[in-house]
């Protein structure tokens, strides 16, 4: 259950190794990447951009990788992420304090959690269609609240949340560095964790065995709910304004993916938010090759589909175990009948 | 009876668009028009099933902010043929004029080369670096007005374009990417921002702030639109031009549309908007107060 | 013969009906030859493309690929149709054994590399938008003769309804998915497939073929549904039809085909394409609608699309498990 | 016999030599050998994990063997893929049902070999001939309509239907007669016996020695995925056969007669019922008392589980615990009152296949404390340690996925599940369906000790003769109603059968 330091180093080793070598396609397109220095009273450089840039993708994927074990799927946070932003942003532009605000934008965020919960664990929609129906009409609700505008403010609390930092860092990568530590701990350091794993695949066993996995689900989509909620309120702080029709724009795909890079499952199961967590770096550091290479805009999505499937092309559970094959039967090779030839997805009855 | 007049906008990705939707509104009530609107969301397909919707309904007149300028000739047959005129709304099409009454827009390379021009007067002969944040790939606001500006500072010496990404038309996109330009370059190295909409120009403005150089002053920053925030940051020093995009579209339109629906005064094909220059010269602060209603 | 496995079809048609009755009260106008017409008409290219979903979809899988390979079909087909002399239909053919190879290869990479299909098709949503941008940002008008030919073709109905070529070749699309699905060793293999992999593995089902034959098929379709698009619109434009994959989904969906695979019907997809289209039509319709409450309305009526279809189904099966409860051999 | 003999001179028709399977940390088969000749039905023999499975996925191209020679009729082959091997006329029933369960009756006869006309699938003809095929096999249904309206046993006739249309020379059956029931048994052995007739070779792969005996010319034996002995079924007794199994010999247990007096009474049910699903069934339960559920296939033993366990809600009655009523409306309220269910369907419905065998055991108690305390790692150890050697669950390790075990194994490891809750009231569903003879005996001793503790247990089960061995009371069961109790000396295999059988001729 709880995983020893050793097995989630081992876990996350490809994670690792992929970000590694994309951090070091940035360093070849622009040599001084790595450069962090002390401007302004913050820390500066592309590194920090990297983190600091992945903070709305990395908070989405801690909710989106519990959503994901459960076998589920929340296609609705890039809308609620707008929701969450127009929310704190109305309440400020009304005169409230940024606290209020903020605990506004986390209890729509919730409540948007709680819809989607019900959908999938009450009224058992699929998940994919469930979360689609908050998807189309969540960007409304959004440009409801701010009227189709950006809604701009100047408090410097709420506006601290997304451009402010904390002793030098930035406030948001403290912020998602935060919550990912704190998820992890919650999951991991309790049975929860394990519970999540078991309903997510098989519900039915799980559910014979005691768990509650009604309101396990809806805690799930909750958690989701409410880490969009605080991935939209630091989307809106860091350009001082609500933007209702772009905050969050098919931010879902990018942190569905993020958890897959991370190695998790769609089919749900076992599951890291760690790996999910680095994935999401791992996105952000393809998105600034990009931005660093200088390569005109019309090229930004081959490279980084090319980037990406690379990326998924050498995660594949296949290439792993071909990888396996051709180490066994190098010098130092097993003998001839230890090597597994059969893949455990084949094996299952 | 009463006018009935469908209105099919692109949708509400932008202030400014909203913006106009709030105008074409206004100008329709003020004229006692019963406005149908359909918000087709970005989509061509949408755009024409909305005006296959108002011709099918029997309305008076169509008018199209068309998302793109091709594909339109099939709709606007049908249209013609049902003899329901069609006045187009910021852009054109590229289809025969016969097709529709009047084009109601301004010219997206005539802002970009003004943009352009203002630049080169304001650095007199010194070398600039220019970088530039291009709207939405693909959208024609984006073509046309990085090719506008290319004209407009081509017969400047020392100007040049020396990085140019795209930031989506949003204010997010162009925080992001501006920050970037400021670390590819470093800051001291890049003399001019030229923005292809304002928002873009704001995000980047907060990037130039935080990497701790002065918008406005370390680097010049020109961009489209002029939207109230725009008219603010100039008003602040922290932006020095901004090429007036009108939201109202509308007013002209409706006008064209009433004189020849009432005895067939035929408008000009093109009714161009002014592309008026706001810079630190003009009171931003009252353009400001003025805008901030429009719903931009 | 009508059998419980035919419910969800039957709850769709009728739900399709029944609006469509709503709406004509409301505004009489929605009866109109031009209102069926554009019903057809406008959603040809949306149509293809989810019947091509439709067997994705039944094979427990899904294809986020189809809106880019769409935009770009039409960006290929003006730039090809522009720059050489190439005839149209050569170039069709061209292009769909372009799609057609890429829906294969999302397939083969899905099935060989044991890569879940909503990445994959990801990946190549991202690589064939990207590709359309490649060739042209700008959007290239298609001006060839050929082409105002085949949209010159068309059946004017009293009423003004102009019924167009492409309708028609929706209304084929259709009418092939059904016999593949239902009438064809491979679409009882698809079928398999969402019923469980491994099952349908341990049962002689041949997944590489099945895998491969429903992606190629998506992706032809969805080059089909380009050529629509660029019949329906005279021009290739790289940011054209974003998000259809999910306007696709949705009409599978709403036609009564599970997400989770192996059950549903093509003939479904035809209706919930007709439902979404009538959403569509009524908003226009209605005119009143501001940008925001069009999209809470769009999200509102598909959730009660699916609660309506839930409950009616819901209520049948109980009934029906109590009736067959003691099937017993004798 | 001598015809038998005589068999055996000629070239076996399937012959399989040294066949190898790894998976990482076990060897599931050493060098097997595997000698079919057409017109015999082969027994392959084996405890729980012995590698019978695997053998047979290795030879039908489901798994990729490591090593080894398949030769059908002399000629080698190497079937690739399940679809190769039915090529070849090879048929096969995997162990558990392996149908689709969204598909039909006749669609899952015919998959892959539908009849078709102008080249599209004929489903008429398909229908009809899917209606004559299984009224050949005793099932009047209607094979239009979807598989899941069926019972298990249902289903298991149609997989079975289905393999015998496929295998043209081998027909091979894992565990085919774990869901039947006696009747479908035995027209299940008229069809293997005609099929014997016409010249094919049938795997008969079971638990139940003596359908072994029944129905079996030849045996193979397997253990720890080595032969250690094949033999005519007609020169050997069931004991060798056990004791080649095993490698060791099962102590023959002394009837002992479970005259103990029951303790204090646990558990009143009143009248439960669910419309459509089972009469109002009342029952009293006594701490240490076995109380049996017997009936025939589809009689409402799993539904009664289910209902007093909480998995299904009752709509009506009431249950009493220790005399005050408690409210059981979930498999957590269940378990809260310290009830335990050990489920029927064990794939769907028991294992949580990803999760390690360590989960799996403590996921019960894990799931009643709460996720907020979670059991230190060392206990979670302590337990699943003493579970494995105390149920002789083999495994490579505690942290392999479940799913990876073998079907018994499986069954033995959710048995621990629930023991380490300790519960009260045990209900236990069809607990021995494929376990073999040795855990089987292991499995009757564990009930009996349970029962000694002051554990309640409710037990349905199809097997007579297990019932009849720890049952203090039988409840009879049919069409979903309570017909009639047995106690003390009337509990025998013939009485329950008389119980079931008078009623059927007075309700005829
Ligand atoms: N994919 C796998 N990885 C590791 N071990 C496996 C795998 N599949 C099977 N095994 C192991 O191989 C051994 C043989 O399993 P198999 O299913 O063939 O047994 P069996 O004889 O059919 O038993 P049963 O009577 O319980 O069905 C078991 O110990 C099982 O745990
Ligand atoms: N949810 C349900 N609603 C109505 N009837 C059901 C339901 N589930 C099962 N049945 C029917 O109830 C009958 C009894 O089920 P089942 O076969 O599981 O009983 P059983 O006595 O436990 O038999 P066995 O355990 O030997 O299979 C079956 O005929 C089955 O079709
Ligand atoms: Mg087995
Ligand atoms: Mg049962």
């Amino acid at each position: 259950m709880s995983a020893s330091t050793p097995s989630l180093l081992k876990r996350i080793t490809p994670q690792l190794m992929i970000l590694a070598v994309v951090l070091g396609l940035n360093l070849l397109v622009f040599p001084d990447f790595l450069d962090v220095s002390f401007r302004n009273g913050r820390i500066f450089g592309n590194l920090v951009d990297v983190f600091n840039r992945g903070a709305p993708v990395a908070l989405l994927c801690i909710g989106m990788t519990l959503v994901i074990a459960t076998r589920g799927i929340d296609l609705s946070v890039g809308a609620v992420m707008a929701i969450a932003g127009a929310t704190a942003a109305s309440l400020v532009t009304e005169g409230h304090g940024w606290g209020t605000a903020l605990i506004g934008a986390l209890a729509t965020g919730a409540l948007c959690g709680l819809w989607n919960g019900l959908l999938v664990a009450v009224l058992r929609i699929q998940p994919i269609v469930a979360t689609l129906v908050l998807m189309v009409a969540g960007r409304g609700i959004a440009q409801l609240i701010t009227e189709g505008t950006i809604l701009t403010f100047n408090n410097e609390g709420l506006i601290r949340l997304g451009a402010g930092t904390v002793l030098g860092i930035p406030t948001p990568i403290v912020l998602w560095l935060g919550l990912g530590t704190l998820a992890t701990l919650a999951v991991r350091r309790t049975a929860l964790g394990m519970l999540i794993e078991a309903i997510g695949v098989n519900e039915a066993s799980s559910r014979l065995a005691g768990i509650n996995s009604r309101v396990l689900l809806i805690c799930v989509y909750l958690a989701s709910g409410l880490c969009a909620a605080l991935a939209g309120v630091i989307v809106a702080a860091d350009i001082k304004g609500a933007d209702a029709n772009n905050a969050g724009l098919w931010l879902e795909l990018d942190a569905i993916l993020a958890v897959v890079i991370g190695g998790n499952s769609l089919l749900g199961g076992r599951f890291s938010i760690v790996a999910s967590l680095l994935g999401a770096l791992i996105i952000q550091s393809v998105n600034s090759v990009i931005l660093l290479s200088g390569m005109p805009p019309e090229f930004n999505l081959v490279i980084k589909a090319l980037l990406i499937l690379a990326i998924l092309v050498i995660q594949s559970p296949k290439i792993g175990h071909l990888i396996y094959m051709l180490r066994a039967s190098g010098p130092e090779s097993l003998p001839e009948r230890q090597r597994p030839s059969t893949t455990p997805r084949e094996d299952a009855p | 009876a009463d006018l009935t007049v469908g209105f099919s906008q692109i949708g509400s990705e932008s202030g400014w668009r909203a913006a106009e939707t709030t105008v074409t509104r206004q100008e329709a009530e003020k004229r006692g028009i019963d406005l149908k609107f359909a918000d087709a969301q970005q989509k061509q397909e949408n755009q024409i099933k909305a005006i296959r919707g108002f011709i099918a309904q029997g309305v008076d007149a169509i008018l199209l902010a068309p998302v793109v300028a091709t594909g339109w000739d099939e709709v606007l047959e049908e249209a013609a043929d049902a003899e329901i005129p069609v006045v187009l709304l910021d852009r054109t099409v590229d289809a025969s004029d016969e097709l529709y009454l009047t084009a109601v827009t301004s010219d997206l390379v005539h802002e970009g080369r003004v943009a352009g021009q203002w630049l080169a007067e304001e650095m007199a002969g010194q070398p600039c670096r220019i970088v530039e944040l291009q709207g939405t790939t693909g959208s024609s606001p984006a073509i046309d007005r990085k090719k506008g500006f290319e004209e407009g500072i081509a017969g400047a010496e020392g100007l040049e374009i020396v990085r140019s990404q795209t930031g989506d038309f949003t204010r997010s996109q162009g925080k992001v990417v501006m920050e970037s330009f400021l670390k590819a370059e470093g800051g001291e190295n890049i003399c001019a921002l030229y923005a292809h909409n304002d928002d873009m120009a704001v995000g980047a403005i907060q990037a130039i702030k935080e990497a701790g150089l002065k918008p406005g002053e370390d680097i010049r920053i020109v961009a489209i639109d002029a939207v109230p925030d725009a008219h603010l940051a100039i008003a602040n020093g922290e932006m020095n031009a901004t090429i007036e995009l009108t939201p109202n579209m509308a007013g002209p339109a409706l006008d064209a549309l009433e004189a020849y629906l009432a005895d067939g005064t035929m408008p000009a094909k093109w009714i161009q908007t002014e592309s008026k220059l706001y810079t630190a010269a003009d009171d931003n602060q009252a353009v400001y107060e003025e805008k901030k209603g429009l719903g931009y | 013969m009508i059998r419980s496995t035919h419910l969800p079809l039957m709850v769709t048609l009728a739900t399709f009906v029944l609006a469509y009755a709503l709406c004509a009260s409301q505004y009489p106008a929605m009866l109109s030859t031009r209102v069926v017409a554009n019903l057809l008409t406008d959603n040809a290219f949306l149509g293809i493309v989810a019947v091509g979903m439709t067997f994705v979809i039944l094979s427990g899988g899904i294809d986020l690929s189809v809106g880019s390979v769409i935009a770009f079909t039409g960006v290929f087909l003006a730039v090809i149709l522009r720059d050489t002399s190439i005839h149209p239909l050569a170039a069709f053919a061209l292009v769909l054994a372009l799609t057609t190879g890429f829906g294969a290869a999302m397939g083969a990479t899905i099935h060989y590399l044991e890569m879940p299909p909503f990445i994959v098709t990801l990946a190549g949503m991202f690589l064939a938008r990207g590709a359309a941008y490649v060739l042209s940002t700008e959007s290239v008008p298609i001006t060839h003769a050929f082409y105002d030919t085949l949209q010159d073709i068309f059946w004017k109905a009293p009423g003004g309804g102009r019924f167009r070529l492409i309708g028609g070749l929706m209304l084929l699309t259709f009418i092939a998915g059904a016999l593949v699905a239902h009438r064809t060793r491979f679409g009882q293999n698809v079928y398999a497939l969402g019923g469980g992999a491994q099952t349908a593995r341990l049962m002689g089902v041949p997944l590489a073929s099945t895998t491969v034959g429903i992606y190629a098929i998506s992706g032809g379709l969805a080059g089909l549904a380009g050529i629509t698009f660029s019949l329906y619109t005279s021009a290739g434009y790289s940011l054209a039809t974003v998000g259809v994959e999910l306007d696709a989904i949705a009409a599978v969906v709403i036609g009564g085909t599970l997400l989770s695979g192996g059950y549903g019907f093509v003939a479904g997809t035809f209706f919930g394409i007709l439902i979404m289209g009538l959403i569509q039509t009524y908003i226009v319709f209605d005119g009143t609608l501001s940008s925001w409450w069009t999209k809470i309305v769009i999200g509102a009526l598909l959730f009660a699309f699916i609660l309506l279809q839930k409950g009616l189904t819901w209520a049948t099966t109980t009934r029906r498990k109590r009736a067959t409860g003691s099937a017993q051999p004798s | 016999m001598r015809h038998r003999r005589k068999m055996t001179d000629q070239p076996p028709l399937l012959h399989a030599s040294g066949i190898s399977k790894f998976f990482p940390g076990a060897v599931a088969l050493d060098e097997v050998e595997l000698k079919l000749y057409a017109g015999e039905v082969h027994a392959l023999l084996g405890e729980n994990g012995a590698g019978k499975s695997t053998l047979i996925k290795c030879l039908t191209g489901a798994y990729r063997r490591d090593g080894g020679v398949i030769r059908l009729a002399g000629a080698e082959v190497d079937p690739r893929s399940t679809a190769e091997a039915q090529g070849l006329g090879i048929g096969t029933v995997y162990q558990e049902v392996n149908l689709l369960p969204n598909l039909t009756v006749a669609e899952n006869l015919f998959l892959g070999h539908e009849p078709t006309r102008f080249g599209l699938v004929d489903r008429r003809a398909m229908t009809r001939e899917a209606r004559a095929v299984l009224e050949g096999y005793g099932l009047h249904i209607d094979p239009g309509e979807p598989l899941t309206s069926f019972s298990v046993a249902v289903q298991q006739v149609v997989a079975i239907a289905r393999a015998v249309a496929l295998s043209g020379r081998v027909l091979i059956l894992d565990e085919p007669t774990a869901s039947l029931d006696r009747d479908e048994v035995e027209l299940l052995f008229g069809v293997i016996r005609q099929l014997k007739e016409g010249g094919l070779a049938i795997v008969f792969i079971t638990h139940f020695l003596d359908q072994v005996f029944e129905i079996s010319d030849r045996a193979t034996v397997l253990r720890n995925g080595r032969v250690v002995g094949e033999r005519l079924l007609a020169e050997v007794s069931r004991h060798d056969i056990i004791t080649l199994m095993l490698g060791r010999q099962l102590e023959a247990r002394v009837a002992e007669r479970k005259g103990g007096a029951p303790g204090e009474l646990l558990l009143q049910v009143n009248d439960l019922a669910k419309r459509g699903m089972i009469e109002p069934f009342s029952l009293n339960l006594h701490r240490g008392e076995v109380v049996g559920l017997a009936g025939l296939l589809g009689s409402g033993r799993t539904e009664t589980a289910n209902l007093l366990f909480g998995a299904v809600q009752a709509d009506q009655g009431r249950i009493l615990l220790k005399g005050r009523e408690a409210r059981i409306t979930s498999p957590r309220e269940a378990i809260a009152h310290r009830f335990a269910l050990c489920p029927e369907d064990r794939k769907s419905q028991g294992i949580v296949g990803d999760l390690s065998v360590r989960d799996n055991i403590l996921l019960a108690l894990q799931a009643r404390q709460g996720w907020m305390r979670p059991i230190p790692r060392s206990k979670v150890n302590e337990i699943a340690e003493h579970y494995v050697k105390a149920l002789d669950i083999r495994l490579a390790s505690l942290d392999m996925p479940i799913r990876l075990l073998s079907g018994g194994n499986q069954q033995k490891a959710l048995l621990a599940r629930w023991l380490a809750t300790e519960p009260e009231v045990f209900i236990l569903d069809e607990p021995t369906r494929g376990i073999d003879v040795g855990a089987h005996a292991e499995i009757i001793a564990l009930i009996e000790k349970l029962r000694e503790n002051g554990m309640a247990l409710l037990v349905a089960s199809s097997e007579l003769e297990e019932l009849v061995a720890y049952s203090t009371r039988v409840v009879v069961l049919r069409d979903r109603r309570q017909l009639r109790e047995l106690t003390g000396a009337e509990i025998t295999a013939e009485n329950i059968v008389h119980a079931i059988a008078d009623e059927q001729q007075g309700a005829a």
